[in-house]
């Protein structure tokens, strides 16, 4: 088992995060992500840019193997997705804004809930440090219907971070949050991020931009940009994704 | 008619306004169906011309433009 | 463009070429059906009467039940419901292994197909039973069959416009279709096997078909095939071209 | 992390139910009272029938019919947690099996649907057959109760995934689940009926049994291998 660990990690490790090649989701002649291809670095966090109906959410879900790509084929850290997304499934993770927990199940319940889920070795000492990590191991027994939004979105991050995957998924994290709890919000996603590779969709241009190593600009399915942060002139940028979303609402 | 004939045909009268009518229904919705598949497609054509028309009047701008430049 | 669209109808459509052919080879047939079936086929015997008399060089002894005659395009109907709504539940499984918008778009035809035969199936048993029971319903197995394969029908077409997300409401659609096809043999046996203790056995069993009544039948049947599927290939054919008008509207949108 | 086994997912995720159910007894209690307001609805309709009105004759039907519209209302209620937050969403993430979802929903609702059964018929009992005296066979009823049950929790827990995500879910949930469960109604009245009010048993019983048992085997089974494609559509 221990030696298998080893190679998985060996697999990883030079291997790209995530690679496109050519993926397209279609339906009848709708084309809601059309012939996409890029590969992420490991340890990048790449933001996702665009208008409505781009076609953002859709790569997201296909990404997070909820959903399959029509055409081309995805790798995360190596491994098809199309071919063995339940292994794939052992390494992501997704926060959203839906916080994926039963509102009528205490803090406690909900994340060890997910640790037997995933099969975590000694569950209620990871639930209790996570617990610890996002402040609210006082409230463990507290039903998440009376937490208010900051706490209920940071016990998702501690459920999304419970099986430790390497690769996270960001699905407009920060919709329906108030200032404050942005902020706790990205300290958390600081603490966090270590080595792992992030992927966000927001709306929220001026956040997606400060906290990405690269950014993916979509319009109606296609690539317009896709960019390291080295060489991305903010200004220019923010004018590209201006013109984008015009596009989109043209 | 005398009265075996009577007898033979005793259900035929009174039943035949039955299967009349059967066949009648069978038909009404047999021509239902076909009026309105036909209408459904006279009006995709309808449309499918009027985008036509549209698509060759944008074909002839765009070839007047290059013309002028 | 129009070359363009002409092609874009072509694929997959080759047997659109027949369908008009067809249509009418079905209405003939059917129409022959229809007349062998007073003229050809024998009636009918009910009860035996008093007495003999020649008709037409035969010797008659019993009543003649004008009311079968319903038969012969009652039955055909039913079967083709039943052959459209088989049409379903294999386009149901097609799209859930090709994940093919056309194939859905195929399933929701042959459902409306399936729907129209049935309903002629229905009037047509509603007037036979209204002369042979007298009444206007009752809870007999095989109309309660019918009938629930109508309700399961008409879920269909709610379900599918209580669905707004194209993909997902294809996939419900099919799975249901399949459920739909499994669930009406089960019904049908189950309604006939389990013998009822309050209603009385009021149906009569059509006895074993001879020659002259297979002919009309037979013809009728095949003649209904034909039409429904000439009608089927009308309604893909509009569809297909509706689905490309509305993609054209997309591309002068934008 | 070592993969637990697809029994370990099912029970958890089936605890998972019953915890919730623990903590909020939303779906016993509105289903209880709505069995209970059912009965009186029952009272109503039969208040005016004949003193000598053969009422074992229709208590087969009277107790079936209570169950499906109980349970319709049951089932609406099993996937609307699930929805709230997007919490099928999060178990879709989780490298489990399809059909342990399934099975495990599947579960919770016969859980559920035999707890309020259990509750319902001596209430039936109460309200409408102390007047007369039911058929020695009575304790029979409980397998058809059995089959029947499995068989809505069956074919209702994929039809309630699938109306979870339409519009107008409650009603759509009757018109798909009431005609597709008409056969396992057919059989498990006439069982039902046949023990209750006395007749021919071995002919009708067991024939009914078998076919309702039949039904059970080929929907679930459908149910199961199409699972996959509802949950994740």
């Amino acid at each position: 088992m221990a030696e298998q660990c080893d190679k998985d990690l060996a697999k990883v490790s030079d291997a790209d995060a995530i690679v496109l090649d050519n993926v397209s989701k279609v339906f009848g002649d709708r084309h809601a992500v059309d012939g996409l291809s890029l590969a992420l670095p490991q340890g990048a966090f790449l933001s996702i840019f665009g208008p409505n109906g781009a076609g953002k959410t859709t790569l997201l879900r296909m990404l997070a193997t909820l959903s399959r790509p029509t055409e081309g084929t995805i790798s995360v850290l190596g491994i098809d997705l199309k071919e063995h997304p339940d292994e794939v499934r052992e390494h992501i993770g997704l926060i959203s804004h839906n916080s994926m927990l039963y509102a009528d199940l205490s803090a406690e319940q909900n994340l060890m809930l997910t640790a037997r889920l995933y099969g975590i070795a000694d569950p209620r000492e990871r639930v209790d440090q996570m617990l610890d990590a996002v402040e609210l191991s006082h409230r463990r027994l507290d039903v998440v219907r009376t937490f208010s939004r900051g706490m209920t979105q940071r016990l998702s991050i501690a459920r999304a971070m419970l099986h430790d995957p390497e690769v996270v998924f960001l699905d407009e994290p920060y919709s329906g949050l108030d200032p404050h709890a942005v902020e706790i919000f990205d300290q958390l996603i600081d603490q966090v991020r270590q080595n792992r590779t992030f992927v966000m969709v927001s709306h929220d241009l001026s956040k997606g931009f400060a906290a990405c190593t690269h950014a993916l600009v979509m319009a109606r399915g296609r690539k317009v940009a896709f960019e390291g942060k080295d060489n991305i002139d903010f200004e220019a940028f923010a004018s590209l994704y201006r013109d984008t979303v015009g596009m989109g609402v043209a | 008619m005398n009265p075996i004939l009577e007898q033979i045909y005793a259900t035929i009268i009174p039943s035949a306004p039955y299967v009349i009518a059967a066949y009648a229904l069978m038909w009404a919705a047999l021509c239902v169906f076909v009026v309105f598949a036909l209408s459904r497609l006279k009006r995709t054509e309808a449309q499918l011309a009027v985008l036509e028309s549209t698509l060759a009047s944008r074909q002839d701008d765009l070839t007047d433009q290059i013309r002028k430049q | 463009m129009a070359k363009d669209l002409d092609k874009k109808l072509a694929v997959g459509q080759g047997l659109d070429r027949y369908a008009s052919a067809v249509g009418l080879i079905g209405a003939l047939l059917s129409t022959l059906g229809f007349i062998l079936a007073f003229v050809l086929a024998a009636p009918v015997n009910g009860a035996s009467v008093d007495g003999v008399e020649m008709i037409g060089g035969q010797m008659v002894s019993n009543q003649l039940l004008f009311s079968q005659k319903i038969f012969y395009f009652h039955m055909p109907a039913a079967v083709t419901s039943m052959v459209a709504l088989a049409f379903t539940a294999w386009f149901g499984i097609r799209f859930l292994t090709t994940r093919d918008a056309r194939y859905d778009l195929r399933a929701k035809l042959a459902t409306e197909i399936a729907l129209l035969f049935i309903i002629m199936t229905m009037f047509s048993g509603e007037m036979w039973e209204r002369f042979e029971w007298g009444v206007w319903w009752t809870w007999e197995p095989r109309l309660t069959t019918y009938f629930i394969l109508m309700l399961l029908v008409f879920a269909y077409f709610i379900l599918r416009t209580a669905v707004d997300e194209p993909e997902r409401r294809a996939t419900y659609a099919s799975v249901f279709g399949i459920i739909t096809f499994i669930d009406v043999p089960i019904c049908f046996m189950i309604t006939r096997l389990i013998p009822s203790s309050v209603h009385p056995v009021v149906f009569r069993t059509d006895s074993g078909l001879s020659p002259d009544m297979l002919v009309p039948l037979l013809l009728s049947m095949f003649g209904m095939f034909c039409i429904a599927f000439a009608l089927y290939r009308l309604r893909l054919r509009t569809e297909t071209m509706a689905q490309e008008v509305d993609a054209i509207k997309r591309e002068i949108d934008e | 992390m070592n993969k637990p086994s697809t029994f370990q997912q099912y029970v958890t995720l089936l605890r998972k139910d019953l915890q919730r159910e623990f903590r909020t007894k939303d779906m016993l209690s509105s289903m209880g009272i709505y069995a209970l307001l059912v009965l009186v609805v029952y009272g109503a309709a039969l208040s005016q029938t004949a003193r000598q009105f053969d009422v074992l004759q229709m208590s087969g039907g009277l107790l079936w019919a209570l169950i499906v519209f109980t349970s319709l209302l049951g089932l609406n209620r099993s996937f609307s947690h699930e929805k709230e937050n997007g919490c099928l969403e999060g178990i879709m993430l989780v490298p489990l099996d399809r059909s342990v979802v399934f099975l495990a929903k599947a579960t919770s609702n016969l859980l559920f649907l035999l707890v309020v059964e259990v509750v319902v018929l001596p209430l039936f009992y109460f309200f409408f057959l102390t007047t007369t005296q039911p058929a020695s066979t009575w304790p029979m009823l409980l397998l058809p109760l059995l089959v029947g049950t499995i068989g809505i929790a069956g074919i209702g827990t994929l039809l309630s995934t699938i109306t979870v995500n339409t519009r107008g879910k409650d009603v759509l949930l009757a018109v798909l689940f009431i005609p597709l469960v008409y056969p396992l109604l057919y059989a498990c009245v006439s069982a039902t009926t046949v023990v209750v009010a006395g007749g021919d048993i071995e002919g009708v019983y067991l024939n009914a049994l078998l076919l309702a048992a039949g039904y059970d085997v080929i929907m679930v089974l459908l149910s199961w291998v199409l699972y996959d494609f509802v949950v994740s559509a």
